[in-house]
């Protein structure tokens, strides 16, 4: 069988939507943050893929993905450090309670 | 520097001076504010007259270009944006008229209170903004001063006004801007059309010369900037700012809007509009000829239901205002010229008649006419002004009225089309519904037995309203009796749109 | 051996956004990126795998656990999640996910290209990229991505500080 | 291995330079002298802007990864600009007891989050855009969360990092697209692979969609900007007014950056009017916001929402007038909105009092501060001679200069839409001047610093506008910088 | 001579900018001396004016000086000048003349029974000196421009006057009313001069009319040729329309109801004003412009038609007034239509009628003009003096006061008989004309205005009794009245002897249409029937009202319908207070102040909210939820997408 690009691209775009669907239902804010995670990592699939599959000739997606995976990283740090000071007040981590600002 | 030899330049720089002057007083001098602000309203004046004669000179020594004084210096260079500044007959008058209003206005908010200074400051800000406008000829100072006029109303209605001041003042601003904004697109557009040779120009003579904007970018741009304009000058249907807006104003602030910043309005029609979009003035003025039309007839009729004296006024202005509008649409120099004295007319008398509305609800404190009578008696003096602003209001002769009002009926009536002359005879219709209102305030203000007896106990008009109103009915009769000196200065003004309109019809 | 990295990557990621207990979330994400990381030694990218495994499966994921337990109450792992929220991300996701799709597949013939027997990209090749300032030349991205690491500490250490 | 590239980045370096010090000053300076730290930090920046505004060296380096040009020299500085004020601004505000501990971090931040604006604008592949792209963000997370007293601040930190991220997962996806689409991410590369794509495709379609939202994310372009209000109304004020001009006016160059460069083939039939879609919609939905609020951090963020659109009114045009009344906009918009949030803060920092009802009478007691308001008012509404009006003006002129009827369209739209935003500037200056109120703020006299910003401000408000010579350099230098509007 | 008739036209206009402007400042008397010695001056001027003229130019051809006051067009140009030929000579000694009068009478009338000059005296002068500076103004207008400006002006100093005392409810209202329904005319006036000069591009009565022949208004009439509106031809248009502005002034049928209700004025005003000249101002304007209206025959019908008819009205109504001032002034009514109609007969089908008389309407009517101006102020001058004695203008206060104001009865008397046309007073010859005119145009037109002129009589004489004897005098003031000081009753003695021997002048000679002489002998059948239909008149009046009886009574009673309907003057008034008030004021005034506020204001209300509640709906978008924050963020970059993608692909 030969593997074609977007058998690759399937479980990547479906780890996509999961990630939406994970951010915009869940209620705990670490759990949102997963769910980001998941986006990244879909995207960062995406570059390795059209990297591999299209353009072998260079290796800029390959670096994008690993530039991303750092930048994912320090992006969940800071997240996670805000939530923390969040719930220091808060006492919870529920998002729908995180909405004193509005309208 | 070459601009300050320029006279024009300093119509703007003489109002800024004077801001600057009245921002060193102290807020408790309030000798120190008037001396400031009388200095700078005499100054404009006496440059005003000396402009006049100047002009006279010019045009006596045979100088017969459309504009005079002209100078030109560049500001906005990636945009061809210049300051550029001259001055015709129209102009002329309309500063000189801004100068007499300026100086009685001064006058007429002596007692002004609270914050005096900086109700002077504000007040000098308009009349910049006024005078930028009159000497500029490059569309973009011409807007931006039509734009510095127009602003300081808010804060003038808002903090020295009385009544329902807060809705008035931002409805007149709210409107004024969306017309504005109406006129912004207008010069947009203007500009990208203004060459057909790539240089753009914001230059009114130049674009005018050039005479390359398409007929069917005109027949958009013509009515942005007519309707931009026309909001300003109170046309049929978007006058509705001006009653309450002149009802909310301090007396000054009605003097001056009525008297000076309406005639903007109708100034920026023929001098933008019309003069640089003549194709679409000849097919589609028509249309706002309607408007106009209406805005006479309609202003008039509606004055006479009114109780409020500053209401009366206010669509009594709809009324004559609709009538320079209207006689601009006529498109030959008759009318035109007719317009212009009107403007000076209505400037003149119309600021007579807020000065004395203001002067005498500063008395009573109710501008109800159903609640005052007899004023002739307790006032003499305002009352007489009152009945000769009236006169001067309902056309009579003698008084500048007459004169202005019979150059545009005659002036229109010339016109070739039936349908012109239709308007025309509805239009001169108004003279008798403007007799019946005011006749009917005059009866019931001035006249009848006193209706408050409090009312007994008031006095006549102190010396500096005295001054402020004599300027003012001095002006109306000398304009009333010796009308040829105004249309020689304007007519020829006109010179360049009819020709314009002319070659269209060839 | 694409069947089971494919499948792992569909199914951990849902389970992941869709368990209800926020521990065994982080422990399924962990597995939806070692299944990435599955793909990318597929692809040849030792490197890249590795750091993913690295990163986010040493760094990331102890990042969270950490965080989950300093925010755990006991008994509060219960997601009540409202119909009406779900609809909407469902939707939201599955119109997403069919945009994306469309467009890849609507884009010419390419999504059938089949791998091309590349090879795995050496080590000191993409170290030399990385520090290379000519065309193909990281060295910038580098040194900024420096900076954003240093912003993002002082960023931590701000917030983490008590006061 | 050439390093000496590094030389075509002055800009940057000399930041970095001043990062350092300010970090260094921070961390080995004696306890005693931190109190000084905030002016320190003003007199280095001060330095380091005389520094930038030496002459640009113009070119790319490191493979065409970056660009340095006339335009982004000028963007940059208008940058430096508005973020000097920021600075004086908020040196009282970082000295008070809440805050103070943590001043060193607030400065470090404020620069590193201003060099990754200067990588974005100066960015030319999508990699480097990215990092520059979240150098710029995350921090801001941080220093939103800067007031831990109070409750908002944090919510507001954490509604900005979770958006955040997920508006650059987007870009993400869509960067990735693009690259499955064109092979690179130089935009040079990109630019000619999109010419290269036969016709016009789903795949660019969406990539350039969700480029657009995560960029205007940044810009707070409507429907992407619904954290802004949060965001702004909770982080504290100085952290609000550098996000509102100086975050956004470099994502809007960077913005105009990456469509006229990269998606300039598809200017005339996709962009131009995915983007007039949203600047109806950001000027219209960010007035209409903007008419109801009474706190008013939250106004001003709902009307640099409506700003926003019509920063993208220079963008629209995609040609030189457009950048050029674009970078002008902005540099008014600075002063004028700096301003204002100057005002603010001098307040908030006194008494606490946010709100447009505190300012009741305002005119009676402080005149000065009323007086600056309202210029920032009339500024931000666009009435001369004020320079507000000059940048409307140049703006739509810059958008009307394409000639289309369409953006003709649009200018009236976005005019009918200056009478809305006039409405709610003159609810401000109503409340100053005309509104009385026995408890209105009580006279105080405000920091220096804040005096000295504000004045600044005032002088740029008046200035900017009268003096040609600004907008007449600007346009220069969007003139001199080549190969800007190649693709269009 | 035209420096003496600038003189005539500059002096009064001084004295009442000299008395209005400085008249506060000093004695009221001084200003009444003064105004009476100015207006002195200004009738000998006129006077020596008007016999230069007839002395030193036999041909009577016009004097015309001019300044340019308006250049409109280069061509049509409004211009300020002094025409002089024998009709605006004749008018300057008739008003001058009566100005005086009245400028004497007042130094009398115009004050309380202790001699004190009432408050106000000055302005009182001042006014009528604008008046008289006014009209004489109009009658040497040498453009129908100026005229029309006089027009405006003699009507500005009417409503002043009117309106002198000006706290009283009824005054003011008279002074609006006769300001407004003159205005009104005066519109008709500006139209009708504004469609005349569309095509003859000029104001100038040399050029319009000429004088001496028909040539200058042939070649007027011609450029208008072919231009039509409504099927009527522009001349007539004009014409007509210039006719009610005459009409408007003269108060010709319908626009006659502001005259009776000025004579709320004082009573000196009503005599100058609203009796003796600027009621004429209409029959002069149709004189000045007679040869176009001779070569318009619709117009002249017009003008005939109402004539006729206003002269009949108002005699009818004045038979039944009790008032006396208000008969007066009815009757004042019927004289000037007995002038209009007399111009209007004298030309039929474009041309004059009665062969070598022709014209001789144009000259009777400037005749009764010049006489009626004479005996009207007379009469109304001894009913001021009457009022101001009994301090009522009801006759029933009255009766029986020839007792007590002999000069005034005897005065009154002439008044009468000149007016009712008995030989030898002024009236006799000068109605005789007239008739005679009428009867060349027709046999009808000839014994309608003959009836008209036996009614006359009756009415006059009705009057005259019912002051002055049917009963004994009740004394209901503190004073018996009595005839009053000689400032008032020279006057009335002067008029009384213009008015006994005014008609000996041959007017003939001096004033016709072309300037030619005309030979006039009084044609014996006509003043025969005339003077019979007159005398029967008298004897009805004296059968009636000499003595008290109850025939009066009856005769009302059994006509009650008709004599109420007279004594309402048939309801005009009414009618026009329901076209005023219903229809224009509540049918248009108010629906259009309500459209305004409604509409207009309400519209630009109704966006203001529509934006407020548009901005309220929406506020839930922003309802503080990241998720949802994130869900529309989404929604907008898919849809951005999915909208562009489709709507690119579809095109």
């Amino acid at each position: 069988m030969k593997l074609t690009l977007l058998m690759y691209l399937i479980p990547s775009l479906i780890m996509f939507g999961c990630g939406i669907y994970g951010f915009l239902t869940r209620k705990n804010m670490i759990a949102m943050l997963i769910s980001l995670e998941l986006m990244l990592n879909a995207v960062d699939i995406n570059f390795a893929l059209f990297n591999r599959f299209l353009y072998s000739g260079n290796h800029e997606g390959m670096l994008f993905s690993l530039f991303a995976i750092a930048i994912a990283a320090a992006e969940t740090a800071v997240a996670i450090a805000i939530i923390i000071n969040v719930y220091r007040i808060a006492k919870n981590v529920d998002i729908n309670q995180i909405n004193k600002l509005k309208f | 520097m070459e601009i300050f030899s320029n006279i024009l330049i300093y119509f703007v720089i003489v109002p800024l001076l004077t801001i600057g002057g009245l921002a060193l007083t102290s807020n408790k001098g309030i000798k120190a504010i008037r001396a400031v602000a009388v200095a700078g309203a005499s100054v404009l004046m006496v440059l005003a007259i000396w402009l006049v004669m100047i002009f006279l000179r010019e045009r006596g020594a045979g100088n017969q270009a459309d504009m005079i004084l002209t100078g030109s210096w560049m500001w906005y260079e990636p945009l061809n944006v210049k300051l550029a500044l001259g001055v015709d007959g129209v102009s002329v008058v309309m500063i000189l008229l801004s100068a007499f209003i300026v100086f009685a206005g001064v006058f007429a908010s002596w007692k002004m209170n609270p914050l005096p200074k900086q109700f002077f400051l504000w007040f000098f800000l308009l009349s910049t903004g006024v005078f930028g406008f009159f000497i500029s000829i490059d569309l973009f100072t011409m807007f931006m001063f039509y734009e510095v006029a127009l602003i300081p109303m808010y804060l003038l209605i808002g903090v020295w006004g009385s009544g329902n001041k807060n809705y008035s003042a931002m409805k007149l601003t709210l409107m004024l801007m969306g017309g504005s904004a109406f006129l912004m697109l207008g010069i947009i557009g203007i500009y990208f059309h203004s060459s057909a040779d790539g240089q753009l120009t914001m230059n009114i003579l130049e674009i005018a010369k050039n005479n390359a904007i398409p007929a069917s970018w005109q027949m958009w741009l013509f009515p942005l900037t007519f309707i931009g304009f026309g909001v300003l000058g109170a046309m049929f249907p978007f006058h509705t700012w001006s009653p309450d807006g002149h009802a909310s104003a301090p007396t000054a602030v009605s003097m001056l809007h009525a008297g000076v910043l309406m005639k903007l309005g109708g100034y920026g029609c023929f001098r933008i509009a019309i003069f640089l979009m003549p194709a679409a003035a000849q097919s589609i003025g028509w249309i706002f000829l309607l408007l106009t039309g209406i805005s006479i007839v309609y202003g008039a009729f509606s004055a006479c239901v009114q109780t409020d004296l500053k209401y009366i006024n206010a669509y009594s202005s709809v009324s004559h205002c609709g009538m320079v509008l209207f006689a601009i649409l006529m498109f030959n120099h008759t009318a035109m010229t007719g317009a212009v004295l009107q403007m000076l007319s209505h400037g003149l008398m119309t600021a007579l008649f807020f000065a004395l509305i203001g002067m005498i609800y500063g008395r009573t404190h109710t501008r109800d006419i159903r609640e005052m009578g007899g004023m002739m008696h307790i006032m003499p003096y305002l009352g007489v002004g009152y009945v000769i602003a009236g006169l001067a209001s309902l056309g009579l002769p003698g008084l500048s009225g007459f004169a202005a009002e019979m150059t545009i009926f005659f002036g229109s009536f010339q016109h070739p089309d039936m349908f012109h002359r239709v308007l025309t005879v509805a239009a001169t219709c108004s003279i008798v519904i403007t007799a019946v209102y005011i006749l009917r305030v005059v009866a019931k203000l001035l006249f009848g037995v006193v209706q408050d007896e409090h009312h007994r106990s008031l006095t006549d008009a102190t010396w500096e309203e005295r001054l402020s109103t004599a300027t003012l009915i001095l002006a109306v009769v000398a304009i009333g009796c010796f009308p040829n000196f105004f249309i020689d200065i304007i007519r020829d003004s006109f010179n360049p749109i009819v020709d314009a309109l002319q070659a269209l019809k060839m | 051996m694409y069947v089971i990295i494919a499948l792992s990557i569909v199914i951990f990621s849902i389970m992941a956004v869709t368990t209800k207990k926020i521990l065994r979330a982080a422990t399924y994400l962990l597995f939806a990126l070692l299944a990435t990381a599955g793909v990318y030694f597929q692809m040849d990218y030792q490197f890249l795998g590795a750091t993913q495994i690295a990163v986010y499966a040493g760094g990331v994921v102890v990042l969270f656990v950490f965080a989950i337990l300093l925010t755990h109450k006991p008994g509060k792992d219960a997601e009540a999640l409202t119909s009406h929220k779900k609809v909407q991300g469902v939707l939201a996701a599955v119109a997403c996910v069919a945009l994306c799709g469309f467009a890849l597949l609507s884009f010419g013939r390419f999504c059938l290209k089949t791998l091309e027997g590349g090879a795995d990209v050496p080590m000191d090749t993409i170290g030399t990229t990385l520090l290379s300032t000519g065309s193909d030349g990281y060295l910038l991205p580098f040194e900024a991505l420096s900076v954003l690491l240093l912003a993002c500490i002082i960023a931590g250490v701000v917030i983490a500080r008590r006061r | 291995m050439d390093y000496s590239q590094f030389l075509m980045m002055p800009q940057e370096i000399g930041l970095l330079a001043v990062f350092l010090l300010v970090f260094l000053y921070d961390t080995f300076m004696p306890r005693t002298t931190q109190r000084a730290l905030p002016l320190v930090t003003v007199v280095f920046f001060g330095v380091y802007i005389a520094w930038a505004f030496l002459p640009p060296a113009a070119g790319k380096c490191f493979g065409e990864m970056f660009e340095a040009s006339n335009a982004t020299w000028g963007m940059k500085n208008i940058l430096n600009i508005g973020v000097f004020i920021v600075l004086l601004q908020s040196v009282k505000w970082t000295n008070n007891d809440f805050v103070s501990v943590r001043r060193g971090e607030f400065y470090e931040l404020i620069l590193l989050t201003l060099l990754g604006m200067f990588l974005m604008i100066s960015a030319r592949h999508f990699l480097l855009f990215v990092i520059g792209l979240e150098t710029a963000s995350l921090p801001l997370a941080a220093l939103a969360a800067f007031e831990k007293r109070y409750y908002e601040s944090r919510e507001a930190a954490a509604k900005y990092v979770m958006t955040a991220v997920f508006s650059s997962a987007i870009l993400l996806m869509g960067l990735s697209l693009l690259y499955g689409a064109c092979g690179s991410l130089y935009f040079s590369n990109l630019a000619f692979g999109i010419s290269a794509v036969n016709g016009i495709n789903w795949m660019l379609i969406v990539a350039l969609a969700f480029v657009m939202a995560g960029v205007g994310f940044k810009i707070s372009l409507v429907p992407f900007h619904l954290w802004t209000a949060d965001v702004y109304q909770g982080a504290p004020t100085a952290v609000t007014g550098y996000l509102s001009v100086i975050s956004k006016g470099s994502a809007a160059f960077a913005f105009m950056v990456i469509l006229v460069q990269v998606f300039g083939t598809l200017y005339q039939e996709v962009w131009q009017w995915m983007l007039y879609a949203l600047i109806v919609l950001t000027i219209t939905v960010g007035n209409l916001f903007a008419m109801r609020q009474r706190n008013l951090k939250r106004f001003l963020a709902f009307s640099s929402v409506s700003q926003a659109g019509y920063v993208m009114l220079g963008v629209i045009a995609a040609n030189q007038v457009g950048m050029a009344s674009m970078m002008y906009y902005i540099l008014v918009y600075i002063f004028s909105n700096l301003a204002a949030f100057g005002v603010v803060m001098a307040i908030e920092n006194h008494c606490g009092k946010v709100t447009i009802d505190d300012y009741n009478g305002l005119f009676k007691t402080n005149p000065w501060l009323a007086f600056t308001m309202m210029l920032a008012m009339f500024s931000l509404g666009g009435i001369p001679p004020f320079a507000g009006f000059f940048s409307k003006f140049f703006i739509f002129v810059g958008a009307a200069s394409t000639g289309s009827v369409a953006i003709y369209v649009l200018v009236f739209i976005a005019l009918v839409n200056t009478i809305i935003s006039l409405y709610y500037y003159l609810l401000v200056v109503k409340a100053m001047f005309i509104r009385q109120d026995e408890c209105a703020i009580e006279r105080f006299k405000s920091h220096w610093t804040e005096r000295a910003a504000m004045v600044i401000c005032v002088a740029g408000i008046i200035f900017v506008g009268l003096a040609s010579c600004v907008y007449t350099s600007i346009v220069t230098l969007v003139e001199e910088s080549p190969n800007l509007f190649m693709m269009i | 001579m035209i420096t003496n008739t600038v003189l005539v036209l500059v002096l009064p206009f001084v004295m009442f900018l000299f008395l209005g402007l400085a008249g506060v400042k000093m004695p009221r008397k001084t200003a009444g001396v003064l105004g009476v010695a100015g207006m002195l001056v200004t009738t000998v001027l006129a006077y020596w004016v008007a016999i230069d003229y007839f002395v030193n130019h036999p041909q009577h051809e016009q004097i015309i000086a001019n300044v340019d006051w308006l250049n409109f067009t280069p061509r049509l140009v409004a211009r300020m000048g002094v025409l002089i030929d024998p009709i605006s000579a004749m008018m300057l000694v008739v008003i001058s003349t009566v100005s005086l009068m009245v400028h004497l009478y007042s130094l009398g009338y115009m004050c309380d029974h202790h001699g004190h000059a009432e408050k106000g005296f000055q302005r009182y002068y001042s006014f009528l000196a604008l008046f008289t500076f006014s009209m004489l103004g109009l009658v040497v207008a040498t453009n129908i421009f100026q005229m029309f400006i006089f027009f405006e002006m003699v009507g500005l100093s009417s409503y002043l006057l009117i309106g002198f005392y000006y706290s009283l409810p009824a005054a003011n209202h008279a002074n609006k009313k006769a300001f407004i329904v003159t205005r009104l005319a005066d519109l008709f006036f500006l139209l009708g001069i504004m469609i005349l000069t569309f095509s003859t591009g000029t104001f100038d009565f040399d050029a319009l009319v000429g004088l001496g022949n028909m040539d200058a208004s042939q070649k007027a009439v011609g450029t208008m040729d072919g231009l039509n509106f409504m099927g009527i031809p522009a001349v007539g248009w004009a014409l007509v329309f210039i006719f009610i502005g005459g009409a408007g002034k003269s108060a010709m049928y319908p626009l006659h109801i502001w005259l009776p209700d000025a004579m709320e004025g004082p009573t000196p005003v009503s005599a100058l004003i609203h009796a003796a000249t600027m009621v004429v101002a209409g029959v002069f304007l149709i004189a000045r412009m007679f040869p176009l209206y001779v070569l318009v025959p619709m117009a002249m019908n017009v003008v005939a038609v109402v004539g006729a008819f206003t002269a009949f009205y108002a005699a009818a109504v004045a038979c039944v007034q009790s008032d006396i001032k208000r008969a007066l002034a009815f009757s004042t009514i019927s004289q000037i239509a007995f002038m209009m109609t007399s111009l209007a007969v004298s030309a039929d089908g474009g041309k004059l009628l009665g062969g070598h008389e022709a014209g001789l309407g144009y000259m009777a009517s400037m005749f009764h003009l010049f006489t009626h101006a004479m005996f009207k102020a007379l009469l109304f001058l001894c009913a001021g003096a009457i009022i101001h004695a009994v301090h009522s203008n009801e006759n029933d206060q009255m009766h029986g006061l020839h007792k007590y104001m002999p000069i005034t009865s005897i005065a009154f008397l002439i008044g009468c008989l000149a007016i009712a046309g008995i030989p030898p007073f002024a009236g006799f010859f000068s109605k005789d004309e007239i008739l005679v005119a009428c009867y060349e145009r027709g046999l009808g037109w000839g014994l309608w205005m003959s009836m008209v002129a036996g009614m006359t009589a009756f009415y006059m004489f009705r009057i005259y009794y019912l002051i002055f004897f049917w009963k004994k005098h009740e004394v209901h003031t503190e004073h018996e009245p009595a005839d009053q000081p000689w400032t008032m009753t020279l006057p009335l003695i002067i008029l009384a002897t213009i008015s006994c021997v005014a008609g000996f002048v041959p007017f003939g000679k001096f004033v016709t249409y072309n300037g030619a002489p005309l030979e006039t002998h009084i044609n014996w059948t006509v003043a025969g029937t005339s003077v019979g239909i007159a005398l029967v008149g008298i004897a009805l009046a004296t059968w009636l009202y000499f003595k008290e009886n109850p025939k009066p009574e009856r005769m009302k009673n059994a006509m009650s319908g008709l004599w109420t309907a007279a004594y309402r003057r048939f309801y005009m008034d009414e009618l026009y207070q329901f076209i005023t008030h219903k229809i224009i004021f509540q049918g248009i005034c108010k629906p259009i102040a309500w459209f305004d506020r409604i509409f207009i204001d309400g519209f630009f209300n109704k966006l203001a909210d529509l934006t407020g509640n548009a901005s309220f709906a929406i506020r839930r978008v922003q309802g503080g939820n990241t998720q949802s924050y994130a869900f529309v963020y989404l929604l907008g970059a898919l849809l951005l997408a999915a909208i562009t993608g489709v709507v690119i692909v579809m095109i």
